[in-house]
């Protein structure tokens, strides 16, 4: 048995773990570095009532706003849907449960849960209406609010290597989230442009151990017309 | 122009952060041996020139997705470091777009009057941990009404966070006090100025004309 | 042998730990065609055989600093994501020394009885993180006294974290009902063991006698 | 102006933030990745009094443990300090207040200083005596403690090769707490084993954004004898 050439599969076997109501987080930020062949298998399974967590919601032609404007997903935890007009729809609608946080507080909950502890202390100051039934804490004469980590069941996420074992470099601006969401699920599949044999990537500028990625697909770069 | 006055806010060596609209329009004001490190919150310090046609990288871009270009020392980083430097204090300057700002330096920038909620994004924590913050925007409304307020009306972005205000009419500084008038922009007068700000101002002594 | 037979526990493509001592001496007993990743709380992942005489790098060792190589797959990284990883639950199988354990599967494995305390270091977290943790360990003190107890009596290093138990007379797996015996160690009798063990041990149906 | 170059100074020169009773924050595990000549040259300065944050003691006569067994410290945060018997015997004559955290608390505290939050909750297993006097919190039915973030004066780390911006590469096992270092402490000196120009650093491989870099030294290698 090598463990390590096992984690190369296709996209449909990547995506066994993703069914109606998974939780399911991505890479990318405006849709750059979100896995475009994943995004795409997951609308061809045809599953419902996802819950999604990622930093936007995309486009809607383009990124996890696909999944949105399939209307594929129930939750929403982002940071903002401006570049979603269909998103913003959904929400009005009811039909799309939207809940915001600022950007890098986002990223550090995920962070958080990637690295398994419980939460973080956040700032009172930051924002409007962020505090609404969260627990507050006091240190030193400040109030901070706590913001509990996040997890999730299926990570899917982008980058430009990956060896056998699945260690992972990114490509400038398309690291992004991607090495949060790695450590941050349960099961994290990489979508990667090139796959070489472990031990070809040097130690010293690997990203994302390979100890974090369960699934490896090569991506096939188009992103398909769909419906 | 607003972009050309805010450029001389920035000095050799410091890092900066130009939120998306016209503090874009920054970086063509800043001489490039001035080794200034614009820091991009999509994870990239160090954002060059805006790169000619048919040399764009698909995945080279500003937070706002300009295709964008790299200078020496740049470097890529995840989420969490882009943001942690900002709320390490480690950006000299922000300059971020503004829909209202009070006398006393808070900032709406978030909910577009009449729209929808879209979410905050990162503009809080810029806003709020950055060394100095400056807004960037027009006067005054595209319906005329002023921008620079006594309370602002929108929901907030961040409390106490503003430092400088420059407009196309004038430039305005946040203090203990209020707001000081520090620079009328030509062909603006001084009266024009007072008459589209919507708070009390202040005179700077050494008040300024500028074209 | 006590690491012979904790080798027995790993399988191919595990991800595991070795504390400093007796686990150290396990990876002589691992197959290197089976991929298991040895991790190392000082930021690496991947630490292959020991090296030979001239060819150590002063800065490859592993957490208790012995000179150490690195597999096909290897990777380095800071201390927060060597034990992020371990509170994630990506480590199968922690193997650590001990001074005490329970029959609850506590362990008492950082204050040595009569010496000064020095700090809890990493122990816990492996404890208590790992998705099984073995405790290797003599069966006995110096003095001869049990250290696999009702109670542990020194300070805890973590609760109910122990799921298996290899001393050099005997294997022992940490259940909800207690202790259960399901090997004794050549030369060792059945007598031997329950006589040296402070805690009430079960004996499996399937208890086997191992040389 | 050339604000790169001008991060490139002695020894001497780096140090001048560091006088009596200057919150030192050090990289290294074990000994290794502390850097040599920067905690020779704070010997130097005869300083005293400082409060040390780190993962370990050292050794008597290596790493951050030298300090310690020259009496320059007053306040050690750490892990362990048992492979240096003379941070042990000054801690019982009530010489060095020593406090003790398990080590990937004591990184995350150290890492949410460096990025800006205030704290972090940890799980209430975590070890025997560490809720002493500290706030607790309950999130869906567990209770966990908040550890404040730490942040430090000066932090003085090392690394393999800086550029002059200080954008910084790592050493194998020389890494472990230097990146977390150098975003922590309000001034950051890495002392490193080569200097490139600006550029020279694959954007990619970076771990250490110069902006979180003040100075950098050559390192000279030297272990030298004191006293």
């Amino acid at each position: 048995m090598n463990s390590h050439l096992s984690k190369i599969v296709t996209v449909e076997q990547a995506l066994e773990a993703v069914s109606d109501g998974t939780h399911l987080m991505y890479g990318g930020f405006g849709g750059i570095g979100t896995p475009p062949s994943l995004i795409e298998g997951i609308l061809q399974k045809r599953v419902q009532e996802l819950t999604l967590t990622g930093n936007d919601a995309g486009y809607p032609d383009l990124g996890a706003g696909r999944l949105i404007s399939h209307g594929r997903v129930k939750r929403l935890q982002t940071s903002h849907i401006g570049s979603n007009p269909e998103a913003g729809r959904q929400m009005m609608e009811g039909r799309l449960d939207v809940r915001f946080y600022s950007q890098g507080v986002l990223a550090e909950k995920i962070r958080a849960g990637g690295v398994g502890i419980a939460g973080i202390l956040v700032d009172g100051d930051l924002g409007e209406g962020h505090g609404v039934g969260k627990q507050q804490v006091n240190i030193a004469g400040r109030t901070y609010w706590i913001e509990p980590a996040i997890t999730a069941d299926v990570g899917i996420i982008y980058a430009r290597v990956a060896d056998t074992f699945g260690n992972l470099i990114y490509d400038k601006g398309a690291r992004n989230l991607n090495p949060l969401v790695a450590m941050a699920a349960d099961i994290t599949i990489a979508e990667v442009e090139e796959i070489v044999p472990a031990g070809d990537i040097d130690p010293e500028r690997i990203v994302t151990p390979g100890i974090y990625v369960d699934y490896i697909v090569k991506s096939d770069g188009v992103k398909r017309e769909w419906d | 122009m607003i972009a050309r006055r805010a450029a001389r806010e920035i000095r050799p060596g410091m890092a900066v952060n130009l939120g998306i609209g016209i503090p874009e329009l920054v970086t063509d004001f800043v001489p490039n041996d001035w080794n200034v490190m614009f820091h991009s919150v999509n994870g990239i310090l160090g954002i060059g020139p805006t790169p000619s046609k048919g040399h764009e990288h698909p995945y080279l871009s500003s937070a706002g997705g300009s295709p964008a270009t790299l200078v020496p020392g740049a470097s890529f980083f995840d989420s969490t470091i882009a943001y942690g430097m900002i709320r390490r204090g480690k950006l000299d300057v922000a300059m971020i777009g503004g829909l209202q700002v009070s006398r006393k330096g808070h900032l709406a920038n978030w909910v577009v009057p009449g729209k929808r909620v879209y979410g905050i994004g990162g503009g809080a924590e810029l806003a709020l941990y950055a060394k100095r913050v400056i807004v960037l925007m027009s006067h005054v409304t595209e319906a005329g009404e002023p921008k620079i307020v006594k309370e602002c009306t929108l929901p907030l972005t961040a409390k106490n966070c503003i430092d400088l205000i420059i407009t196309e009419m004038a430039v305005m500084e946040v203090t203990e006090e209020g707001l000081l008038l520090t620079e009328v922009m030509y062909p603006y007068t001084l009266e024009e100025v007072i008459g589209n700000t919507g708070a009390p101002l202040y005179i700077s002594e050494q008040l300024q004309t500028v074209d």
